[in-house]
């Protein structure tokens, strides 16, 4: 017997909510049933990672009323099918997802909604037929970073009195493909042509401080100008410096008189570090800290109400001084919205615990 | 000539430093059977190979019933109607001996093999011969003789014009050589024309028809058998006169005493599965050969003395002292070699050179750290190479490209070089032509003379009687008797191969 | 004329002839590339060009592709966890070096007696994929699939999960500069790595006793071989240098990314191998094919980089240089031209 | 006596069927509470590897010839990447796109398939450069993800086909269990390929082959053709494992189906394949796929090991299964494969 299976015309997040919160009466701090929570995490591949995994399972604890189911899927796509496979099969009240690529879910998520599990998708966001087939996103906005990073290179160059055509960027890409190297390289391209930069080379770094070392030495060997170095996480930042430095640059935001700009993103502690010392111009910030966000949404959802479909995580810049106070730059849904710019000082490193 | 139904002229082959072929004619009758004789090395495999397409042809012409035909691989040459046994066993352990006689060929069903036609057809095709084997054995658990066989049956069940041996008998005793003459005639007199190589001359005068005789890549002649003395034949094979009948024992005096403590005293020595408990001492100067029926069990005793596989009962004594061999490093170490039986499995090292195959077990005796120096070992390679009179293009030629006997010489130097104290010599003459036979029986002779213990197999009991003081024989797994002085003699080993009607293992020491 | 070709075919029939070729023909293509791609000045005090870079970034490769070398000939198989090994070996140093710290710019231990330690664990690594495959027979892929997983996984579990960052100036010193040596120092480490190597082949029965047991096991215990325990040191060989490759590639980036260092640097060594001429099913072996290999993928890569090929196009034109390379290593290739030319000659 | 009966591969087969066995019944009882009895669990297994138990068929292929094709991931990647691109920014038809598919996956197979046989360069090599290309070229359609929103496709893809049973669900509702039309297609080709590889001449000679290849020649089998037909068909299985997989996926994406080669290879293994070759069955294979499938499930429903324990605790695991198959397997074969080892190397 082949049956076809129909979900009804119900909107995924009224009538996920409505049935789990008939499963689990109690939940935060109740001595009844704990809410179960399946959370599917890309993988431990860096020390951004390590804290976000982190950040997750320190909210969502037995602690707070929660039974976390945890998965680790080792970068592959396929076993984090899997594990929601699994997840179902494990009738957990709700699934949370950092999906290692946006795109792929159809089916799983399918299965999972025709199960009645509310799907949380965090970090990354996936791109399926349907919206309903998942509860709600939280994550970060790889453009918009990549947007008002270009944004502040801007407004510093004009405040500085350099000639915008007179900018020569090299750009160290994340991991191809990456979403957000993706987000982070348009970003930049965008800028390029709207602002008439020189793009001098465009090459991966692979997210690594090897990698990233590597190509900024073999970029310096061609012999073009460079003046800006734009790395797409702290640790090509760090091997870009190094390199740098070792053929006799000087790292600095003095591009005037001939120093070399490096940008970053992530903002993690030795990056703050680095940004703090000038050796780093400006990082723009990529939060990893989901946690509270996802533990929120439930609530809210156990609680009956509705959650937003769709929420961007803040998002801070960190630079060592206030040249620029704060930038206005395009978001995904192509709103301008206002950033600061945060100053580092010691206090704001103590406060990274990543 | 009425009846070629085979002809090749003017074949040529050159290995890179060896011209193994020179300008090579060949014909065979329909309903012979023609010997391919000549020393080793002197291509006689080469030629076959060029024949049936292992190897280009690189100039000369293959005709066959008149017809010209080119091989360009083993299958174009069974489908022109050539089948071949080569000369090592070429088969696949992994596969059953029901496939190994089918593959390629196997009965089907619609699409499907017939599996049981495949076994049952294999079945027969064993019971005609006498094989003694389960279709549904991996061929990789068979004994070398069965292998050898099998790759017959395979080869005369296809429907052949011309049939190729190369080398068939080397790993047979006297009952399945009987076997394979009688199917040898029965194809002859159906018109099937048959190439037989052997280094075995009574076989040569006891089936065949007519004797082609090469030597160092060159055609000497083509004999009617009848015409051909066999003196003569060896000397078309050696280029020189050489009386092969030679009686070499005589010059060498037994001084054997057998009162000394033995070199070697197994005592209860035995291998579960293989060889039950057996007594055995071996003297200083003393030759003992071990004999008895295929699979009675000699390779696995002196395998079981030399921890080829460890013995798990008994003790050993060498020279008077209790000794434990876990692996046959230990036996090397108490001056023990062992030339194994199974040449291409156990003995050479395919991609090494002569000179490396050679030095190989005196440099495992002298450990990692004493690296032999290049001049030691060339000394001892070209020494050999004189000695055994090995073919080979240079020290440096990896033994793979050697021809079949000269590999089995390499193997012997390499245990001479250790200069051991008690040497295994399991078949050393397998596969080796009469001159060089002859040569080694004297070796292992000289060497007995100069205080060594030698045990030596063969399934030749000629050579047997020509080499040894005293016989052990096996059935079975058991020792079941000694011989010794008058007892040596065919008769009296017949006699205790066969053993009495009721006793299996009684003990004649 | 007859010894002069005979002089030719000699060189061109030796082991090494194949895999020079292949490396200069990389260069070559280089230099029309990129014309400065030979120029070498110092710069800051040290010695600059793309040259130096293939030669310095090619280390780590070196020495992994030594010790895969070694235990391709004696076991006919890859060790495929030699970049997690990498990985290990890189995370003990740094663990030790600061001193359990997340980041530290102080030693908590001499960093030689943290480099040995870290290197005896890869080590120890190379002895379990040993074992597996020596003692207990199974097939290397499969034995050392299990560190291949296991390996960052235990790397991440000293590091806790992060990256441990040692900036003691002195760390920097094997992946970067001694002193004022003009010369990068991981060149060093490689090529003590190879005489080392070499000198162990030259003067112990080593390399004999490999190949032999790489191509005939049974007939090699029969000569008084302990094919075990060959198979078991090569592993163990194969480790340590792993691990010290691990820590040159943590030098270079004073840390320990256990996620990163050495990733896919396994598939590139056995690659090295490959190029080199040895035969991947074990046996004869040729050491210094190997290492040309290694300097021929190295100088790949950095020529791609030198031609700004985007890198998601990279793997692909990486395969076809070692297709290329391989179809004209191949003897059949090379037979086929040899009688093609040898007819046009007839015909002539 | 009886047992002697049992062929050597149909006893590793037993082996890997009871000890797959043990296994799962034992999660099961651990388990029973998390869901891990439900016989849907089971059929995840099924559902969520079906592209790879067809893959790792097809690796079964080559590696009884003695060959490996560690190029099966790339070609999946680029599979998937290529039928989205066909669909998604060609507007071109599901049945389309699964043509394409089967193209890529035998054009893979036909040119690595000619340089293993006819140029005879060793498979691991080609492979490689094979899966450095395909990686390469995926990234040259595309670096961005395409998710796939083609309607047919999707119709294909979430096409579930019930069963006539299932589990009681908490509200006392039967909910059948239910599999995708993708299972059914990968036990088809096991079945298939199992029937070819005992029933057909092919397939025996593929056998044949991996025994010993030189032997095998002068039987007078006709080995080249036969080994290229091996990796033709691999590369078609490849293709369709690959669509299969993409049909799980609904996406294509540079990143896909990394280290997908390992998998089918380490299945292959543990399935009773010998990477030296002449020895397998694609039903091994089959288990295989489920043994580490089962493995990574305990894992996920287990669900409190940190990132790095997942990793260390799934290679204990497999490192677990693979030494006992090899002690077990081992000691019931000890007598017979004694010193057969290299056998089939020495000739080659
Ligand atoms: N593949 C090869 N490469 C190089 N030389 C070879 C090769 N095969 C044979 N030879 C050489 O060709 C010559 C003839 O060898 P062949 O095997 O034909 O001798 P044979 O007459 O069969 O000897 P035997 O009686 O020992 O088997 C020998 O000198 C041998 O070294
Ligand atoms: N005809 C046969 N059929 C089945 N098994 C056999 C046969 N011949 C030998 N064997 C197996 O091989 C084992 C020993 O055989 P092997 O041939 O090594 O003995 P051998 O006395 O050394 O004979 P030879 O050295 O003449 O071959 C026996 O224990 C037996 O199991
Ligand atoms: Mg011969
Ligand atoms: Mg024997």
């Amino acid at each position: 017997g082949c049956g076809q299976a129909t979900s009804g015309g119900k909107s995924t997040s009224s009538s996920s909510s409505s049935s789990s919160s008939a499963s689990s009466s109690a939940s935060k701090g109740g001595s009844g049933k704990s809410v179960t929570i399946g959370f599917s995490q890309v993988g431990a591949e860096s020390d951004w990672r390590t804290a976000s995994t982190k950040s997750m399972k320190g909210t969502l604890s037995s602690k707070n009323g929660y039974t976390m189911i945890f998965d680790d899927a080792q970068q592959k796509q396929e076993n984090q099918i899997k594990a929601l496979r699994n997840f179902i099969q494990q009738d957990v009240d709700y699934i949370a997802l950092d999906p290692v690529t946006e795109s792929g879910w159809d089916t799983v998520l399918k299965e999972a909604k025709d199960a009645g599990i509310p799907v949380i998708i965090v970090d990354r966001m996936v791109k399926v037929s349907d919206d309903s087939l998942y509860t709600a996103w939280v994550g970060s906005d790889f453009k918009a970073e990549g947007n008002k990073a270009c944004e502040w290179l801007k407004q510093y160059a004009d405040k500085k009195g350099i000639k915008q055509s007179d900018i020569n960027i090299v750009d160290i890409q994340g991991t191809i493909g990456a979403s957000a190297q993706i987000g982070r390289t348009e970003g930049l391209n965008d800028a390029v042509k709207a602002n008439g930069w020189n793009l001098v080379a465009q090459q991966t770094g692979e997210f690594t401080q090897a990698k990233g070392q590597e190509v900024m030495e073999s970029i310096l060997k061609s012999g073009k100008k460079i003046n800006v170095v734009y790395c797409e996480n702290d640790n090509e930042a760090f091997g870009a410096i190094d390199a740098l430095e070792a053929a006799g640059k000087k790292v600095g935001s003095d591009i005037k008189n001939g120093e070399i700009m490096v940008m970053s993103f992530d903002s993690t502690n030795a990056g703050l570090t680095d940004v703090k010392n000038g050796k780093i111009a400006l990082d723009t910030e990529c939060n990893p800290l989901y946690g509270p966000r996802v533990d929120e949404m439930i609530k809210k959802l156990e609680a009956g109400q509705k959650v937003p479909h769709l929420q961007y995580i803040d998002e801070a810049m960190f630079a060592k001084d206030n040249t620029i106070p704060t930038v206005t730059a395009k978001n995904a849904k192509g709103e301008d919205t206002k950033y600061d710019v945060t100053v580092v000082t010691d206090d704001v490193i103590k406060g990274r615990s990543y | 000539m009425e009846d070629v139904i085979l002809e090749m002229k003017n074949i040529s082959k050159t290995f890179p430093g060896v011209k193994a072929l020179s300008n090579v004619d060949f014909a065979l009758r329909k309903g012979e059977i023609h010997a391919l004789m000549g020393e080793n090395g002197a291509g006689k495999s080469t030629l076959i190979k060029v024949l049936t397409g292992v190897y280009d042809l690189e100039g000369g012409s293959i005709t066959m019933a008149g017809k010209n035909i080119v091989n360009h691989s083993p299958e174009d040459a069974q489908k022109n109607g050539i089948s071949t046994v080569y000369q090592e066993v070429n088969l696949c352990p992994n596969l059953t001996v029901g496939e190994n006689l089918f593959i390629g060929r196997e009965p089907r069903k619609g699409l499907f093999i017939d599996w049981n036609a495949v076994n049952k057809r294999s079945k027969k095709l064993l019971d005609d011969l006498n094989i003694e084997a389960n279709p549904k054995k991996l061929l990789g658990d068979c004994s070398i003789a069965v292998q050898q066989m099998i790759a017959i049956a395979r080869a005369v069940d296809q429907n052949c014009k011309v049939l190729i041996l190369d080398e068939p008998t080397s790993s047979l005793d006297d009952d399945e050589v009987a076997k394979l003459f009688t199917l040898m005639r029965k194809l002859r007199d159906n018109g099937v024309g048959i190439i037989f190589v052997t280094h075995f001359l009574e076989q040569v005068y006891e089936v065949c028809d007519r004797i082609t005789v090469l030597r160092n890549g060159e055609l000497v002649g083509s004999y009617e058998a009848s015409e051909l003395p066999r003196v003569q034949l060896v000397a078309k094979m050696m280029g020189k006169n050489f009386d092969d009948l030679a009686d070499i024992k005589s010059g060498h005096e037994n001084k054997v005493d057998m009162n000394s403590t033995p070199v070697i005293d197994a005592r209860g020595i035995g291998h579960t599965g293989t060889i039950h408990p057996f007594d055995l001492a071996v003297h200083k100067g003393e030759v003992i050969g071990l004999t008895g029926l295929l699979g009675a069990g000699r390779s696995e005793m002196v395998r079981a003395i030399y921890g080829a596989d460890k013995a798990d009962s008994g003790q050993l004594y060498v020279n008077g002292k209790k000794v434990k061999i876990n692996k046959p490093l230990d036996a090397m170490m108490l001056g023990m070699g062992y030339l194994p039986e199974d040449r291409k499995k156990d003995g050479i090292i395919a991609d090494l050179s002569v000179r490396e195959n050679i030095i190989i077990a005196l440099q495992a005796k002298k450990g990692m750290f004493h690296l032999m120096s290049r001049k030691e070992m060339d000394e001892a390679a070209d020494k050999f190479i004189d000695l055994l009179q090995i073919k080979t293009a240079s020290r440096e030629t990896p033994i793979k490209s050697l021809s079949g006997g000269n590999q089995q010489k390499v193997i012997i130097a390499r245990w001479l070089l250790t200069n051991p104290d008690y040497l295994i010599l399991d078949e050393p003459t397998r596969g080796i032509d009469v001159g060089t036979k002859t040569e080694i029986q004297k070796l292992v002779l000289d060497l007995a003379d100069q205080g060594k213990a030698i045990t030596f197999i063969s399934s030749e009991i000629e050579e047997m009687l020509r080499t040894c003081s005293r016989m052990a024989v096996l059935r079975d797994g058991y020792k079941v008797g000694e011989l010794s002085g008058d007892q040596l003699n065919q008769a009296d080993i017949m006699k205790t191969i066969a053993g009495s009607e009721n006793g299996g293992s009684e003990n004649a020491k | 004329m007859q010894s002069n070709q005979s002089k030719w075919s000699r060189i061109t029939h030796a082991p090494l002839f194949m895999p020079i070729v292949c490396l200069i023909a990389v260069l070559v293509l280089n230099v029309i590339q990129t014309p400065t791609f030979f120029k070498i000045s110092i710069n800051n005090g040290v010695l600059y060009g793309y040259l130096i870079d293939i030669i310095n970034r090619g280390s780590e490769l070196v020495i992994l592709a030594v010790g895969m070398t070694l235990v391709t000939a004696a076991s006919g198989g890859q060790d495929i966890s030699v970049g997690a090994v990498m990985a290990v070996a890189a995370a003990i140093c740094c663990q030790l070096l600061t001193g359990g710290q997340k980041t530290s710019s102080t030693l908590a231990m001499p960093i030689i007696v943290a480099a040995i330690i870290g290197i005896l664990v890869a080590g120890l690594c190379g002895a379990f994929n040993g074992f597996l495959v020596a003692n207990l027979h199974i097939q290397p892929m499969v034995a050392t699939l299990i560190l291949f997983t296991a390996g960052r996984g235990i790397a991440q579990l000293v590091t806790k999960g992060q990256i441990t960052y040692e900036r003691a100036p002195s760390y920097k010193v094997l992946g970067g500069y001694i002193g004022k040596c003009p010369v990068p120092t991981p060149i060093f480490v490689a090529i003590i790595t190879v005489i080392v190597m070499q000198l162990i082949l030259k003067k112990t029965a080593l390399g004999l006793y490999v190949e032999s047991v790489g191509i005939n096991g049974s007939a090699s215990r029969l000569v008084g071989l302990n094919s075990t325990m060959l198979k078991f040191i090569t592993y163990v060989i194969c480790g340590l240098l792993a691990g010290l490759a691990g820590i040159v590639a943590s030098s270079r980036i004073y840390s320990a990314d256990a996620n990163n260092i050495g990733l896919n640097l396994e598939m590139d060594a056995i690659l090295a191998v490959a190029l080199g001429g040895n035969n991947l099913g074990g046996g004869k072996f040729n050491m210094m094919g190997s290492i040309i290999g290694a300097y021929t993928i190295q100088a790949l890569t950095t020529s791609l980089y030198a031609m700004n090929v985007s890198a998601d196009q990279l793997p692909v034109y990486k395969a076809i240089v070692v297709v290329i390379i391989v179809v004209i290593q191949s003897p059949v290739f090379r037979d086929k031209i040899a009688n093609a030319s040898k007819k046009r000659k007839a015909v002539a | 006596m009886k047992k002697a009966k049992l062929s050597k591969t149909g006893f590793l087969l037993l082996i890997t069927i009871v000890m797959f066995a043990v296994m799962y019944i034992a999660g099961m009882i651990i388990f029973q509470d998390k869901g891990f009895a439900k016989p849907q669990m089971f059929l995840n297994l099924f559902i969520s590897n079906a592209g790879l138990i067809v893959i790792a068929c097809g690796l079964t292929i080559v590696m009884i010839t003695g060959g490996i094709d560690i190029s099966v991931g790339s070609v999946t990647a680029l599979v998937c990447m290529s039928a989205a691109d066909v669909m998604e920014n060609k507007g071109m038809s599901a049945v389309f796109a699964l043509f394409l598919a089967l193209i890529i996956g035998l054009a893979f197979g036909v040119v690595q398939g000619y340089l293993v046989t006819y140029l005879k360069i060793q498979p691991f090599i080609i492979t490689l450069a094979g899966m450095f290309f395909g990686r390469g070229l995926t990234a040259v359609i595309s670096t961005k993800m395409i998710s796939i929103k083609n309607k047919m496709f999707l119709a294909w893809a979430n096409e579930k086909m019930y069963l006539p049973f299932g589990y009681t669900n908490r509200h006392g509702v039967l909910v059948h269990a239910y599999i995708y039309p993708t299972v059914v297609i990968a036990l088809v080709v096991v079945v298939l390929i199992q029937i070819m590889l005992k029933f057909s001449k092919f397939g025996r000679a593929l056998f044949a082959i991996g025994g010993n290849e030189q032997s095998a020649v002068l039987m007078g089998l006709n080995v080249k053709s036969t080994k290229m037909k091996a990796y033709v068909l691999d590369g078609f299985l490849a293709g369709l494992g690959g669509f299969l997989f993409c049909l799980n996926s609904c996406a294509g994406f540079v990143e896909q189906a990394k280290g997908l080669e390992m998998d089918a290879i380490s299945a292959a293994v543990i399935g009773g394949t010998l990477l030296s070759g002449g020895v397998g069955t694609v039903v091994g294979t089959l288990f295989g796929v489920l043994i580490t499938g089962t493995i990574q499930s305990l894992i996920t429903t287990q669900g409190t090991l940190s990132s790095w324990w997942v990793r260390i605790v799934l290679s204990i695991m497999l490192c677990f299964f693979i030494v006992l198959q090899a002690i077990i397997g081992g000691a019931g074969l000890k007598k017979k494969d004694k010193g057969k080892e290299k056998t089939a190397k020495a000739t080659t």
